[in-house]
């Protein structure tokens, strides 16, 4: 068992990053996750695993930098809120385009605009559906626990090389200020440059030698026919993608309804199980942990055998659409949601149950 | 006069210049006369010259030279509009023992790039900026850049720009010059065979400085774009040596080998 | 055994650093534990507030509505949080500065004269001890020896020399605390 | 006294004839060619092939380096 | 009848916006957009209505000079491609937020990153969803013709003020590089001081004059209970725009298939529709005009009576999310697209509609 | 010593000094001491000796002073982290008659908004411009800014500011004074009455040359941000007039109307 | 009557302005009309391609793979677009240039020598106004009347001296087209 | 010989307590309370009223701009 500590969910995220054996972290302060780059410049990887640590004069420096430094097939990383991922988003769409592999960090707060500091997942249209230009998608995550919050990253970096694509942990205040108990991944060492010439050497770009031909990191292709190709094979590496889904039933075995939701309403779901199942209300919970790929199988094979499905979202209602879309309109889907850096409370969900789904 | 054959002039063992290897067979998609080419080429002897063929990382940007990666035959990253200092920060501090340059236009670097080159020179990154100055947005079709001269057409200023309208003209490489993170800060140009070799000499200095690890080094190139401004290549160079050259004078602006101490502390007593 | 306290003040005197400390206690004993502060605007001069669950079984939410304990220690904090006590539950305040005192009979008030105590120490930095003793005495719900560990856990390694004094602090705590009746 | 001849070879079929070398030479070796290349250009060629004295002025200035330069010291 | 023209789409619309009264104009060049910046400077508005037009130093500039103009309740506006509007994001949701109105013209090019200059239709998500963060919502307008792109300009104006939202122009090359025969509207002279006053005296930061409080422009709203509400009020107001959704029926009357198409592949799609009957196939053709809101009631009545419906995209397929939730999936609704550029053949469409529906 | 009560001099008559009505009553919510308020409170009174409270609209950046609008009464746009540059220009091209002014933090101003600022003093866009160097982002909890002085600790640089980690301290002023399109620059302080007399006065000038529309003023006022540098206001004052003085002098650094011929033809020259 | 159009050569033969002439003569005789450029990369030095589309009805897609005419101009832009003429269409073309001609029979073949033509006149500028003026021959979908208008709309006021000049060039290749046979 | 008397007016309650005034004052005349106001903080005041010669330094530092100045001449 690895090191057992109390952590906020922002310093777990830096601390994540060092013993995955990041290369580098690029950033710019905002709140509420400005404790990710505080916590890295504390610990000085540099000193100790050689992590380059860098913060930016913006977003926009700070994800064409994460672009540079995967393209150096090396594992970098940014993390931001709300309208400092809004700037990234050309950025983004240059390293899916370019098919880079990084791990972008959004504590999401309340929009739009500067909006509030308070938590909120307004930002799931933007991080699963591509906020920025043209046919891309990333690799999401939510996290809903601390301990997941240091699984996700190492896990965000598998996933990115993987299949070299960016990923991004959609998180919120809620689980980024939170303090729970933590097991730490144990140290894995950075990648020296012969590995790294040996993974990545047939597209990173590392320096030319001279039996092999040049790497170009680039997003630009002006002949249609070949930038068609390209864009097939990104539609096809997004569909490949589902064998990495992951999602987590709870209490679902019994249930008649079920709630839906990620990240930290999916814990407040949990408590609002508690007490409808107080009531006899038998409700399970059914939480996409990658919402893209989204569980789109798994969820209507569940889904379809419920008498209605509450998708519990702290923003306008983003999700339910991708759980409408799952379940093929079989089932009546509802959405319940607070916003505006508003939590919603467990009872608020079990009173939205009865009144959208059950009564209705 | 001796009289010589030219077939026997033209022997490998006569040779006195060629094409470097380290540009590729790719003919360039540049106008005729563009001075991007010239500057590929002298980038690319530099490198030649020095062995740093398989050190060497490019970043090119997006405008006309967008994609001098099929030109000069090493591993480069193309950079979002602009942000060609960022790509290069990260590159150079993931992989200090490599040499890498930002290859920019005045549109990418001045306009939409400019905080970003400020603050790579202001941090001192060590990498090399080149930096081609044409006074126009040559990609997208001739539009006005930061650095087009005043009274000067293009396509958004087709009765020339106007002060009060559009602005000044910026001087990026005076600015830069101020910053102590830059060590070596230079405008050259590419217009007759003696400037050439001037320019050579500056970008292989500016490569030697990043190898002797002394910060930011800055060329700018003041260029010609026929295209862009509607004349023909010989024309084009007359035009920039009469208008370009007495607003952006050529020469050296900073170079710390000669005094880095003096320089330093000046900045630091304001 | 679950308990959801709120530790509720102004920004300075501790609040988080005291949940923080609750929170490690359990670990120390292996509970599950969850630490959820209050964060952005309330954070300069303004009020601070932190929700600190302890429980033997996963926690679900870390954001509750109600709560078992709430420990008070300014009147905005009290015009707040009163209400959000559970029938039954502890409301637990320091008197300093309280000009409307809790009124609600359905739960238990205890008051610590915490400033008060920790003038007559001179030392204003342990006034969040003295509270956190005083919430012990009320409710037992970690090992003194797990409260330590836990103090030890949470306040960098150059400030270890204060720990004694900390203890005391807590002890006196537990010592003064009242219920109000 | 030793002189210098000197002989430039231009890639007609890459030459885009945009003359700079043309007006680079310091002794008017080259001109550009009446006729045009396969993409339309008019190449450039030694008009005056005796003149050359392989100084590489012409291949400095060629953005295209379409030109090699050769040269032989005569005595 | 107003001025006949021929014209290329983005020719018109720089002369829509100086006749549409429209304050200024703010833009960055881009391909393949670039002439309508360089259309308003050959004609010099400002000598002739007074319209301010600048280039400014990037995108992000731009839309903060839209921001700072459509603050002082002034017809503002941009233009740009896809890099260039992602760069807009933070921007656009500021404005969105601060409840701004304006136009913003987006000739999409094929994406992700530099990708291509050619046509493409792979920012449907961006424009439609919310590319930035936060919920907010864009009225999207997608022009089929030149003739529609002189109409939208005001039309856009006019709704962006109706319900002080930015409104978006979602159209492409093959619009914006074509030239058609265009009716130029009239004239409409810009809006005096005076009528500023009167009209937006109650928001707009035009100078306080000792009678009346503070106007603010700003999304910032601390208090989260505050901000729920402007959430809420937002939500309704997106919700109140379906008054003025548009769309397009052509051929559906009898028809047994239906293609759904926007834009430029609405165009080809009726040819497509020519060929298909040709081979007496039934089938019609729904545009929505509005793709925001979006004609949801009106394609359910519609596509419910339908065998099924081809939605017919320039990218990997986005607006037919939106068909499949407006049929509520009681009609098999597939998609087909080309991307990267090319643009698809009325045969191909033709042939898709065969094998992917009637056949299927 | 003439004895007289203080209820007589405590009256209506002998009132030399109150806080002008262009501030609102609401209570700022700046820490102790920030210098924030003191320049609000300079902005506001000279708003108010003008005039010009109706016809002038302010742009608060994302910073500590965002808020802006809570306490100077007239309208206002509160602008997006670094872009008030942007924005003010629309607003004065759109309504020249009115007069504009941003007023910006020093991460706002100098790192994420530094390309806005630098075009937007390039065009001489006929604004003010109000820079509060605090040397630190105060508002996200003490970060590092690009004017954080070397040495200096800051959350992001713990250990203190290192020029080989993080770059130089930036002195943005000294680089807009070099932009042909300022018409005045200065920088300022408001540690001692005295002080703040001059940066009012420099305030004052600036929107004088607004209403003479002879482009952009740029006003630096050194500022301290107790909460941020960890220390109590007066010894912020304290520890500002010992490191920060040094290396960001105070005094104007460009005016105009000392010789704007001179000025202008120099920059053309190059 | 719809006639579907491709243009195409090399930049600067003038392959746009041509195309803009013929859709506003259609305009000129109540035509629905388009014109859609390729655009792009092919700009600098490469080839240049126009669509233009007359019509007695609504237009629907303006962008079409297959041609009732193709205005071909240099062997590139032929070997792209001969095999997209309709069956029965037809090819008008420049043989100058040209090192494969055309090896279709299923279409009408024709060529005139406007390049040697315009260079007889003097002025390779109106060298598409030759080509302009073969086509009209095979094709005469517009009035010569609404030529000689589109032409005075598409170009700027201060070039309407030449206006004489350009109809002398389009009735000049009205007279030297040749259909090959 | 006209002398000069002041007197200054502190908003207690609005005053954070910074003790800039307390340093700007050339006479000494402004002190912080030992008590708090009702945020808490030691509220400026005049210790030596005497003193006051209505500069209104202390009022140009105020931040809070909670300083009222009087001045009158006495002879
Ligand atoms: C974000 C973004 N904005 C705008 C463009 C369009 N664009 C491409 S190149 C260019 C300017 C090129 O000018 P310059 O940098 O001077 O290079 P040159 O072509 O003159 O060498 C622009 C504006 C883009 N690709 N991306
Ligand atoms: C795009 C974006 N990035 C980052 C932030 C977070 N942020 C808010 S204020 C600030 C810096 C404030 O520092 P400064 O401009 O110096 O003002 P001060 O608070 O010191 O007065 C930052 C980074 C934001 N709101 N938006
Ligand atoms: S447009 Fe200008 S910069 Fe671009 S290739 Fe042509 S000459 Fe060179
Ligand atoms: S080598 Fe020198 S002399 Fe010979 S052609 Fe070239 S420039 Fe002229
Ligand atoms: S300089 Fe080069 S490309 Fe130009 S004409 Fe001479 S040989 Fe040809
Ligand atoms: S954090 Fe600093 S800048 Fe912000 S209000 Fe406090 S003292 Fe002022
Ligand atoms: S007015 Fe002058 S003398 Fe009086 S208290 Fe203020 S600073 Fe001191
Ligand atoms: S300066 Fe103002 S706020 Fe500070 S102590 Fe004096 S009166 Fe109070
Ligand atoms: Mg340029
Ligand atoms: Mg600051």
């Amino acid at each position: 068992m690895g090191e057992l500590r109390l952590m906020k969910g922002n310093e777990v995220i830096a601390e994540a990053a060092i013993r995955a054996g990041a290369d580098g972290y690029f950033g710019y302060p905002i709140t509420p996750q400005s404790e990710i780059m505080e916590t890295l410049m504390v610990r000085k990887p540099w000193e100790e695993t050689g992590m380059v640590v860098l913060q930016a004069e913006s977003e926009v420096a700070s994800i064409n930098m994460v672009y540079g430094g995967a393209g150096c097939g090396k594992k970098v990383m940014t993390s931001s809120s709300s309208p400092g991922v809004s700037l990234m988003m050309e950025g983004i769409s240059y390293i899916a385009g370019a098919e880079l592999p990084c791990l972008i960090v959004n504590i999401v707060r309340g929009g739009p605009g500067l909006g509030t500091i308070q938590p909120s997942q307004a930002d799931y249209f933007q991080s699963v559906k591509g906020g920025g230009h043209g046919d891309y998608r990333l690799i999401v995550l939510a996290p809903n626990s601390v301990q997941e919050m240091n699984d996700h990253v190492g896990l965000g970096f598998d996933l990115a090389f993987k299949y070299r694509n960016p990923a991004l942990i959609l998180s919120d205040g809620v689980i980024g200020q939170m303090m729970e108990k933590v097991e730490l991944s144990d140290y894995k060492p950075r990648l020296t440059e012969e590995e790294i010439i040996e993974k990545y050497g047939d597209w990173a770009h590392i320096g030319k030698p001279a039996n092999r031909s040049q790497n170009v990191v680039t997003s630009l292709e002006l002949q249609s026919e070949i930038m068609e190709k390209r864009n097939q094979h990104l539609i096809e590496k997004y569909a490949s993608m589902q064998e990495d889904v992951m999602y987590e039933e709870i209490m679902t075995e019994d249930a008649e309804y079920l709630f839906v939701a990620f990240g930290s309403s999916s814990r407040i779901c949990q408590k609002a199980i508690e007490l409808a199942r107080a009531e006899g209300i038998k409700v399970g919970l059914f939480r996409p942990i990658t919402l893209f790929p989204f569980a789109t199988n798994q969820l209507k094979e569940l889904g379809q055998k419920m008498k209605g499905i509450l998708t519990v979202e702290m923003n306008a209602g983003q999700m339910v659409e991708d759980v409408k879309l799952a379940v093929e309109c079989k089932v009546p889907v509802e959405w319940f949601g607070r916003f505006g850096g508003i939590i919603p409370s467990p009872q608020e969900i079990v009173d939205a149950l009865k009144h959208k789904i059950i009564g209705g | 006069m001796a009289d010589i054959d030219i077939k026997d002039i033209i022997r490998e063992e006569n040779l006195v210049y060629k094409k470097t290897d380290v540009l590729t067979d790719n003919v360039m998609h540049y106008c005729p006369g563009c001075s991007h080419g010239v500057v590929h080429k002298l980038v690319a002897e530099v490198i030649e010259e020095m062995g740093i063929q398989e050190q060497t990382i490019g970043v090119s940007p997006v405008g006309c030279s967008v994609f001098a990666y099929n030109y000069i035959d090493i591993d480069w990253s193309e950079a979002a509009h602009g942000r060609a200092p960022a790509v290069a920060t990260a590159i150079k501090r993931l992989m200090p023992e490599k040499f890498v340059f930002t290859y920019q236009g005045d549109g990418d670097l001045a306009s939409i790039g400019a905080a970003e080159i400020l603050h790579a020179c202001n941090r001192g990154e060590n990498i090399v900026v080149i930096f081609i100055n044409n006074a126009i947005y040559g990609m997208t079709g001739g539009q006005m850049a930061p650095t087009t001269l005043v009274g000067m057409p293009t396509a958004t200023s087709p009765y020339g720009r106007q002060i009060d309208l559009h602005g000044y003209p910026m001087k990026m490489t005076e600015i830069v010059a101020t910053l102590p993170g830059t060590c070596f800060v230079t405008r050259q140009s590419v217009e007759k065979a003696a400037a050439v070799r001037k320019t050579k000499k500056a970008i292989r200095k500016a490569f030697e400085n990043q190898k002797a690890g002394k910060g930011t080094s800055f060329i700018e190139v003041v260029s010609t774009c026929s295209s862009g401004w509607k004349v023909n290549p010989v024309k084009a160079n007359e035009w920039m040596t009469e208008h370009m050259f007495p607003f952006y004078p050529l020469g050296d602006k900073k170079d710390c080998e000669k005094d880095p101490a003096e320089d330093y502390e000046k900045y630091m007593k304001g | 055994m679950t308990e959801e306290i709120i530790i509720a003040g102004f920004g300075g005197q501790g609040v988080l650093s005291m949940g923080k400390i609750l929170a490690y206690s359990g670990v120390m004993q292996n509970q599950e534990v969850s630490w959820m502060p209050s964060y952005g605007p309330e954070m300069r001069g303004g009020t601070a507030n932190v929700t600190v669950i302890l429980s033997d079984e996963k926690i679900s939410s870390p954001i509750v509505n109600t709560y078992d304990t709430a420990i008070i220690l300014n009147q905005p904090s009290l015009d707040k949080f009163e209400e959000a006590v559970k029938p039954g539950g502890v409301l637990l305040y320091d008197p300093n500065g309280i000009t409307k005192p809790p009124t609600r009979t359905d739960i238990k008030v205890f008051k610590v004269e915490a400033a008060e105590e920790a003038a007559a120490m001179g030392n204003m930095k342990i006034f969040n001890m003295i509270v956190l003793g005083a919430y012990l005495k009320i409710k037992p719900v970690v090992k003194m020896e797990n409260v330590m560990k836990g103090l030890e856990k949470s306040i960098p390694a150059r400030h270890h020399h204060l720990l004694p004094l900390n203890e005391k602090a807590i002890n006196k705590g537990l010592e003064v605390v009242k219920e109000v009746k | 006294m030793a002189k210098v001849r000197g002989a430039i070879v231009v890639d007609n079929e890459l030459c885009k004839g945009c003359g700079l070398c043309v007006v680079a030479c310091p002794t008017n070796t080259i001109a550009q060619a009446k006729e045009v290349n396969g993409k339309g250009y008019n190449y450039a060629y030694m008009e005056n092939p005796e003149a050359c004295i392989g100084c590489a002025n012409c291949a400095l200035v060629c953005p295209d380096s379409v030109i090699t330069v050769y040269k032989v010291k005569v005595s």
